[in-house]
């Protein structure tokens, strides 16, 4: 038990964004509110992100920050737009929440 | 060879006519039609050519066109013409001109269309009985179907779209079945040869083992038997002829349905000779229900057109049976019977089309005792009726007589030829029951319904649309010879392939040597394409097809088919007294 | 025609069929258009032209040949080549002719007939409105005829064959407007057609096992056959029979069909329909007689096979019987004719069956006249009677009528087979030689068995002809006043032909005189010059002594006077009181004669209603419920339903959507992580066997460490994918495989138990070259 | 709030007993900090896209490092891991659980705070820099921006309409997670994941803004350019779509019955915000 504790390794930062990107798949699934699941997806990502810096560390290779770097742009655009959506869609319906939002079934 | 430029012509005319066509203002109708009618008669006389420059004599490909395509894929845009397509390609041109005389005051609405989409029609049937490129086939028989498809559509019947939708589908399930086929053959010559080619000669030589044969063999043949149409998948018929126009319907019976037959000479057999052997029982068996079944349902019918198209099922069941026979005889009978069918048939489906200009009903109930008011329209319908029937003098009775001698003395080819021949033969007999029924509906007992009594007899348009199918119909069955002639060297190098891949017993992928241009021309075969940079992987099907050979033995029944040549007086030219 | 003395090998024979083809193609394209007149030239002319050529041929050409044949010559035959039809593979068939003496009689009475029968019609039809169809149709009947039996080869014959059967069709049905005369029509055709179907499986059943078409070919074929005995003859096809008795069968099915013998027989009586010169013609002198024909012209094929012989000739007897017993009791006076040329074709098959084939074409030659004369003489009675047929309704026409009269009178007494007539010759022919038949296989008391069968035909012959004689012109007119009044003789055209055809019935007798007292009977010879060559083998004509001729011959001419008299005493003014009190105690009997045995009824029942019901059930059951409804429409069904379903899962919520990619990565994640390991064992001969690992293809693949356990201990054996273990004996071994994955270092295991080839044995003796496959 | 906050100070006290608590004599060395690597050297292993492994030469160490042991990092990163990543996780949680959207949004920016201090264990320190300026700081503000905005109180936070969708999905995510963990528990280790072992000779700009510039402006120059058209893309989207003028009155979405249609676009209508 001991080494783990305190040996690090990177089944450890993986096992973290595992645990960072289960939590935001919850979130994304639960929660009614948009903006929630909005965060939830930034979460997501953001697990994404250790676990590519993970094992850029373990390949000695730097093109995972550039992928990192990549990842956190599209973010911020998806963060946007996504807001702008939320936005838009409470100016129309008042609300935001997710699982009455089905106007697009038909 | 010479002429190469001569089938791309004939091609290219009716497209070059469509063309036209569109550059004319759409309410000059009647001159859309003479330009329409004009392009077909101009196409005619370019086959007539084709014939002259034909060496009846020579048993391969001639006036050979053969341009590079799509050099990636080694598509060639080869076209050619032999014993065997040389009388479809002309029964096209006689007939699409016919046709569209008779379409004259039939077609109303949106005339200039129809005379397009049937110039293109014509195309692509050109284009199929001359392609010798499995690709440029595929092709050409797609592009055959869509006109078809809009000439059901647009101009048919009630229900139209439920016949045209349900005649689609039925082809495209075969079709596509088919290309499947295609595919795998082109893979598998490209990986035992490194040259990858659709190129009929060649593909020819390729042997597949024999689990391959079965399952490529099964998927052209259900397209083709789809098209014949084989008992089973003939529903689409009855429906796609009654709700098509006249001339719809004629030129779907004419021509179309003889791809069906055409296909399993020129691909089906010949690529996959075990395979057929294997099926023959089952393909003959099939072919004699469907002619026997054809006769019987057609008795039943009360719509003309669609006893016309049950008779149809029944008459190119002759072909199958003929065809299978595997003997020059048999094949020949099987050809000959489907020109005299395009010619008969196309001759039913116009006498109906002049009773349903003036009556506008196909029921038979509302015909009878016409021969008094229209003489020589009767005249012409007994004339095509009897030729149907198969009445010895007339077109009808050469091409059955000789596919059922074929199958009689065919007795290696098919098991139990001689039941199956005398069950056929049968046929004769309800031929002759439902078309006389039909014609004696029509034509004979007093004039029941008054409508009748002020109808009018032909008029010039109709009776010069008559004229050349009766003589085709007399001077076929009067002069077969000439015709026979022409068939008899292609038909003999066809069994003589079919028979030396049939010999060769080896069970994995290879190529059968003393077959293809090679052969005949004596040089070695070089490849005509470069192969494409990296020849594609092995498709996933391919695994799956080899699987079960191992472990199923191939289903034959019990004893295994004699390895010899299928003997029989007549198997080869000039072995009998 | 001048006679155009040309090499007996090409002499123009088919100018023959071509010039009243040539008459009929006139008539029926520009005929409506021509004045009546000229229709009748033309039709009458060309066949009076078709007369004078076969004259000139048989004359001219034929019958010097014949002569010399006589003195030992070659067999007298002119042949005409003229195209090849068919030419395909080794099929080869000609266009050919062949004039020798059976078809020179033939093309003699058919010529020769069929003009007297044009000239009748000339009066006959001449009020009807459509003069050119009937004489081009019977122009055309006459081409194929004469195509039929000029013919060389048997697919040639059935163009004739179905040539006739189509012209029967048109003119039995000419008079459209009438749907019954449309349905006999039409029943004579597809009976017909019955009867070609056995006709074409005979030419198939010959050409599939003896390779030819033609006569000679085939003649000379089966001598071989016969000569080698091969397996063909003793039992085709291991049914024990030989071949030529299946083609015999077929063939003869034919000819029954075409010459209306029982069970084939039931169109002729309909075939009344037609205008009478077209029954005095088709359905009396020539196309009836077409099946006997085609018997004769392959006797050599017959002869080969006793039993089908035997067959002929007991359909043709029973043919005869039960033909002469429904005449009894008809009283349409066309119908009568036509029971009689029934039981007289029976007459013809049965001398045909029993090898006599002289006296049976000679028969057919004798019955050609005056049976036609019978029919015309009909025609003209009904002319008289306004058309109408019932002889019931007749009587009394012998003062009105003479010359009808006069040579009805003759053609009774020639049917009934009285002396100097030709029917007591020809019938005597027949009925001697069935008597003294005796062919290979047959019971030796078959032949007088049939002989006493005809014996008592003929007397019934004799009693329904002269019944019919008395009714219609003894006695006191039974028709009412009106009709009475307008009775009047035929005209010149339709009296003349009656008046020849009287003199041939008088004369023709005398061609073929019995064997008795040396008196020659051309007819005999002539014919030896076909029937020659294997006339001799069967009939022992010749041997038989002059005193059973003689008795057979008082027998017959008794019977025919006992026949005669009993009609007389019955009807000799009118159906008199001895009938009513018959036909009261015979009711029953009666009642069945008089419907034909309802054999009409039979057929109705056993095969035209099935045949409607099965149509119409194939049709509704298989057509549109089986293959429509469940497949066709039932595959659109299934998509529709499947598709329905899948849109009840999109129901807008996001989150749904989600869970469903969600599942699809986890099921990404796991199907590629845990892929289990494989491997394959090949003998490498001797007891060495090579294990080939397959480790998939992840990207774990690469850096796998593959290790192999065979001994079972736990210790790693070997490592690798590719491994060849001997293993210490055959039997099984088990084998366990371990592959650590290269990326995550998962650790895989798979145990199999393998069994090392048994055979190993004497494969390890051998030098393990080790076969490798 | 309060409860959150409470729960996230307890994670942190647990971990830091467990860890002083377990720092027994492990089968390794004494727990001192600085202990000397055994043997000295390191095997460096250089993987380049396809695959396919090969040895780089040795750096200029005395030994060939042995991967397999393990070298005892100092406890200090092992205990920053566990402080940070409890950080993030319990971060992680609040904002999913929070009913009120500005907490979740708070504890949001505290996780990628948390994220940052990862990247730097991982000497991702251009990153971390990025992590904290632009996701901490931009979009977090985005996401405070229009939280005020819409800051409506959240009845029944969690939806649980379609509860068989959602087990299923629950045990789908447990599943994942697991095997997601239990595979990433097995990848290589590499124990000189935090040290600077390597941090030499040309790694020495790994992770550094210089060397993570350089790779971007000449490896990866195009996608450079095609993310900064992204987020352009991306910016005007969100300028059309949030315009008021642009915002069609959509039919008003259908109101879970009871409530009259009537109503909802009356309301909206009603307080139409007055124009930005």
């Amino acid at each position: 038990m001991s080494n783990v504790l305190w040996q690090l390794s990177t089944s450890h930062f993986l096992a973290l964004s595992a645990v960072l990107f289960t939590i935001g798949v919850a979130g994304a699934l639960f929660r009614r509110n948009a903006l929630i699941v909005l965060m939830s997806i930034e979460l997501m990502l953001n697990a994404g992100n250790i676990a590519i810096l993970t094992f850029a560390r373990l390949h000695h290779d730097q093109s995972g920050h550039g992928l990192a770097m990549m990842v956190i742009a599209v973010a911020a655009a998806e963060a946007a737009v996504g807001l702008a959506i939320v936005v838009a869609v409470f100016r129309a319906t008042r609300h935001v929440n997710v699982d009455r939002l089905t106007a697009l079934k038909h | 060879m010479g002429h190469s430029w001569l089938l791309p012509t004939l091609l290219a005319l009716p497209l070059v006519g469509a063309l036209l066509l569109m550059l004319v203002p759409r309410e000059e109708t009647t001159f859309a039609k003479g330009v329409a009618l004009v392009t077909s008669l101009v196409t005619f006389v370019v086959s007539l050519l084709v014939w002259k420059w034909f060496t009846p004599t020579e048993a391969g490909y001639q006036l050979v066109c053969n341009a590079s395509w799509i050099d990636a894929l080694g598509v060639r845009f080869k076209l050619g013409v032999d014993g065997i397509s040389i009388w479809l390609v002309l029964l096209t041109t006689f007939l699409v001109p016919l046709v569209l005389l008779s379409a004259w005051s039939a077609i109303q609405k949106k005339v200039k269309e129809f005379l397009i989409a049937f110039l293109i029609l014509e195309a692509g049937m050109l284009g199929a009985f001359t392609a010798l490129d499995l690709f440029v086939f595929y092709v050409m028989w797609e592009v055959m179907l869509v006109p078809m498809y809009f000439i059901i559509g647009v101009w048919g019947g009630e229900r139209r779209i439920y016949a045209s939708i349900k005649f689609v589908l039925f082809t495209m399930l075969g079709s596509l079945l088919m290309l499947v086929a295609i595919f795998y053959v082109y893979v598998k010559y490209g990986q035992t040869t490194g040259v990858y080619t659709f190129d009929l000669e060649l593909l020819y030589a390729l042997q597949l083992p024999r689990s391959a044969q079965y399952y490529c063999f099964l998927a052209f043949a259900l397209a083709f038997a789809i098209k014949v149409p084989l008992f089973p998948f003939h529903t689409w018929l009855p429906d796609a002829h009654v709700e098509a126009p006249t001339s719809g319907s004629v030129i779907l019976a004419g021509v179309l349905l003889k791809f069906g037959i055409y296909g399993f000479i020129r691909l089906a057999i010949p690529l996959f000779p075990h395979a057929s052997y294997q099926f023959a029982p089952y393909i003959v068996a099939l072919a004699v229900i469907g002619i026997v079944y054809g006769a019987l349902v057609a008795f039943a019918q009360q719509d003309v057109k669609k006893l016309i198209a049950y008779s149809s099922v029944s008459h190119l069941g002759f072909c199958m049976l003929g065809l299978y026979a595997m003997n020059a005889p048999g094949i020949e009978g099987s050809i000959f019977a489907m020109v005299s069918h395009g010619l008969t048939t196309s001759g039913l489906f116009l006498a109906i089309g002049v009773l349903y200009d003036r009556r506008h009903t196909r029921q038979l109930a509302d015909f009878g005792g016409l021969w008094a008011k229209m003489p020589v329209f009767a005249a012409c319908f007994l004339i095509v009726t009897l030729g149907s029937a198969g009445l010895p003098g007339l077109s009808g009775f050469v091409g059955e007589f000789l596919a059922l001698l074929g199958a009689f003395s065919a007795g290696d080819a098919i098991p139990g030829a001689g039941i199956w021949t005398a069950v056929a033969a049968s046929g004769v007999i309800l031929g002759a029951v439902y078309l006389l029924y039909m014609f004696q509906k029509v034509m004979f007992g007093p004039i029941t319904n008054d409508q009748n009594r002020h109808i009018t007899d032909m008029n010039a348009r109709e009776v010069t649309v008559f004229v050349p199918l009766l003589l085709g119909i007399f001077f076929l069955g009067i002069y077969p010879k000439p015709f026979l002639a022409a068939m008899e060297p292609a038909v003999l190098k066809f069994v003589s392939v079919y028979q030396t891949k049939l010999a060769d017993e080896a069970n994995t992928v290879h190529l059968v040597s003393g077959i293809g241009p090679a052969a005949a021309a004596g040089e070695p075969t070089e490849p005509p394409t470069e192969p494409p940079t990296e020849p594609p992987t092995e498709p996933p099907t391919d695994r799956a097809l080899r699987a079960p050979a191992e472990q199923a033995a191939p289903p034959t029944d019990g004893v295994l088919r004699g390895r010899g040549l299928p003997a029989g007086p007549s198997g080869q030219a000039g072995s009998a007294p | 025609m001048p006679t155009l003395a040309t090499s007996p090998t090409d002499w123009p024979l088919h100018w023959i069929v071509l010039l009243p083809l040539l008459g009929a193609a006139i008539n029926l394209l520009v005929g409506r258009k021509l004045a009546r007149r000229t229709v009748h030239l033309i039709a009458c002319g060309s066949v009076l032209a078709a007369l004078l050529l076969s004259l000139s041929a048989v004359v001219g050409s034929l019958y010097p040949l014949w002569k010399a044949s006589q003195t030992g010559g070659a067999a007298p035959e002119l042949r005409d080549l003229f195209y090849t039809w068919i030419q395909s593979g080794s099929l080869r068939v000609e266009m050919a002719f062949l004039l020798d003496p059976l078809s020179a009689v033939m093309i003699l009475t058919i010529t020769f007939v069929g003009f007297l029968i044009h000239v009748y019609s000339t009066g006959y039809m001449a009020h009807d409105p459509r003069p050119a169809a009937y004489f081009g149709y019977l122009n055309l009947f006459t081409a194929a005829m004469l195509l039929l039996v000029l013919g060389d080869s048997l697919p040639v014959m059935f163009i004739g064959w179905e040539g006739v059967g189509l012209c029967s069709y048109l003119l039995i049905g000419f008079w459209f407007d009438k749907e019954k005369y449309a349905n006999a029509g039409r029943k004579a055709f597809i009976v017909n057609r019955i009867g070609d179907f056995g006709f074409l499986l005979g030419i198939l059943l010959l050409y599939a096992n003896v390779g030819a078409v033609d006569y000679a070919g085939l003649e000379a074929s089966l001598a071989q056959l016969v000569g080698a005995n091969s397996p063909l003859l003793t039992s085709y096809a291991g049914t024990g029979l030989s071949l030529t008795f299946f083609a015999g069968l077929f063939l003869f099915v034919g000819a029954c069909g075409k010459s209306a013998q029982i069970p084939l027989y039931v169109w002729l009586p309909d075939a009344m329909a037609g205008p009478t010169p077209v029954s005095a013609l088709i359905h009396a002198a020539t196309m009836v007689t077409a099946g006997v024909y085609m018997v004769a012209r392959l006797g050599f094929l017959f002869l080969t096979t006793p039993e089908v012989m035997m067959i002929i000739a007991a359909v043709g007897a029973t043919t005869a019987i039960v033909a002469a017993v429904i005449g009894f009791a008809q009283t349409d006076i066309k119908k009568v004719l036509a029971y009689s040329t029934v039981s007289q074709l029976g007459f013809m098959f049965a001398a045909v069956g029993c090898g006599a084939f002289t006296a049976g074409v000679f028969h057919l030659f004798t019955h050609a006249f005056f049976k036609a004369g019978l029919f015309l003489a009909a025609g003209s009675v009904m002319h008289a009677m306004g058309d109408r047929t019932e002889i019931m309704g007749m009587g009394g026409l012998r003062k009105k009528i003479p010359i009808t009269h006069a040579t009805f009178f003759i053609y009774c007494l020639a049917i009934a087979g009285v002396v100097p007539f030709a029917g007591f010759f020809s019938k005597d022919e027949i009925l001697l030689g069935a008597y003294v038949a005796q062919l290979p296989y047959w019971p030796e008391w078959f032949g007088r068995a049939i002989w006493a069968v005809l014996a008592v035909t003929a007397l019934f012959t004799a009693f329904y002809m002269w019944r019919l004689y008395f009714l219609v012109f003894a006695g006191e007119s039974r028709a009412d006043e009106a009709t009475q009044r307008q009775i009047h003789e035929s005209p010149a055209t339709m009296t003349g032909p009656l008046v020849v055809l009287a003199i041939g019935a008088v004369l023709l007798g005398f061609l073929g005189l019995p064997h008795i007292g040396g008196l020659p009977n051309a007819f005999a010879a002539w014919l030896s010059g076909t029937f020659g060559a294997w006339q001799g083998t069967v009939l022992p004509e010749a041997h038989a002594s002059t005193g059973t001729t003689i008795t057979l011959m008082a027998i017959a001419l008794a019977s025919a006077l006992i026949g005669i008299g009993a009609a007389w005493a019955l009807y000799r003014n009118g159906p008199g009181a001895l009938v009513q009190r018959l036909v009261v105690v015979l009711a029953p009997l009666h009642r069945w004669v008089a419907n034909k045995f309802y054999v009409d009824e039979l057929y109705d029942l056993l095969i035209i209603r099935p045949f409607r019901l099965l149509a119409k059930l194939l049709f509704a059951v298989v057509d549109r419920v089986f293959i429509d409804t469940l497949f066709v429409n039932g595959t659109g069904w299934v998509t529709r339903t499947f598709g329905r379903l899948a849109r009840r899962a999109q129901n807008g919520d996001v989150q749904r959507y989600f869970v469903a990619m969600l599942l699809g990565v986890v099921g990404i994640v796991s199907f590629a992580t845990c892929g289990k390991p494989r491997f394959e064992a090949t003998t490498a001969g001797g007891t060495a066997m090579r294990f080939v690992a397959d480790v998939g293809a992840g990207p774990g693949a690469n850096g796998a460490k593959v290790e192999w356990d065979f001994t079972g201990d736990g210790k790693i054996d070997a490592t690798g994918a590719d491994v060849t273990w001997s293993f210490p004996a055959p039997g099984s071994h088990a084998v366990t495989l371990r592959v650590e994955d290269g990326l995550f270092r998962e650790v895989k295991q798979l145990k199999r138990v393998i069994t090392v080839a048994a055979v190993v044995l004497e494969a390890a003796a051998a030098p393990a070259e080790g076969a490798v496959n | 709030m309060r409860t959150g906050a409470a729960a996230l100070l307890l994670v942190g006290v647990v971990l830091l007993v467990a860890g002083v608590a377990s720092a027994q004599p492990g089968p390794g060395p004494t727990a001192q900090i600085a202990v000397p690597r055994p043997g000295g050297g390191v095997q460096l292993l250089r993987i380049d896209g396809a695959g396919n492994v090969d040895a780089v030469p040795a750096v200029a160490t005395d030994a060939p490092d042995d991967m397999s042991a393990p070298a005892p990092t100092g406890k200090g990163a092992a205990f920053a891991f566990w402080l940070f990543s409890a950080i993030v996780v319990g971060g992680a949680i609040f904002t999913i659980t929070r009913r009120n959207a500005v907490t979740a949004v708070m504890s949001l920016v505290g996780t990628f705070i948390g994220i940052a201090a990862i990247y730097a264990m991982l000497f991702a320190h251009f990153l971390a820099a990025i992590q904290v300026l632009v996701y901490a700081g931009a979009i977090m503000v985005l996401f405070v921006f229009v939280v005020m905005l819409l800051n409506k109180e959240e009845e029944e936070p969690f939806a649980f309409r379609g509860v068989i969708g959602k087990v299923l999905s629950l045990g789908a995510i447990a599943y994942l997670g697991f095997r997601l963990i239990t595979l990433f528990w097995r990848v290589k280790d590499d124990p000189t994941l935090t040290e600077a072992a390597w941090q030499t000779g040309e790694f020495a700009a790994y992770g550094t803004t210089k060397g993570v510039g350089q790779l971007l402006f000449t490896d990866y120059l195009f996608p450079f350019e095609a993310v900064s058209i992204v987020l352009l893309v991306a910016v005007i989207g969100a300028l059309v779509l949030a315009h008021p003028e642009h915002v069609t009155a959509g039919e008003p979405e259908p109101e879970p019955a009871g409530k009259p249609p009537g109503a909802g676009a009356g309301a909206v209508a009603g307080e139409a915000e007055p124009h930005v």
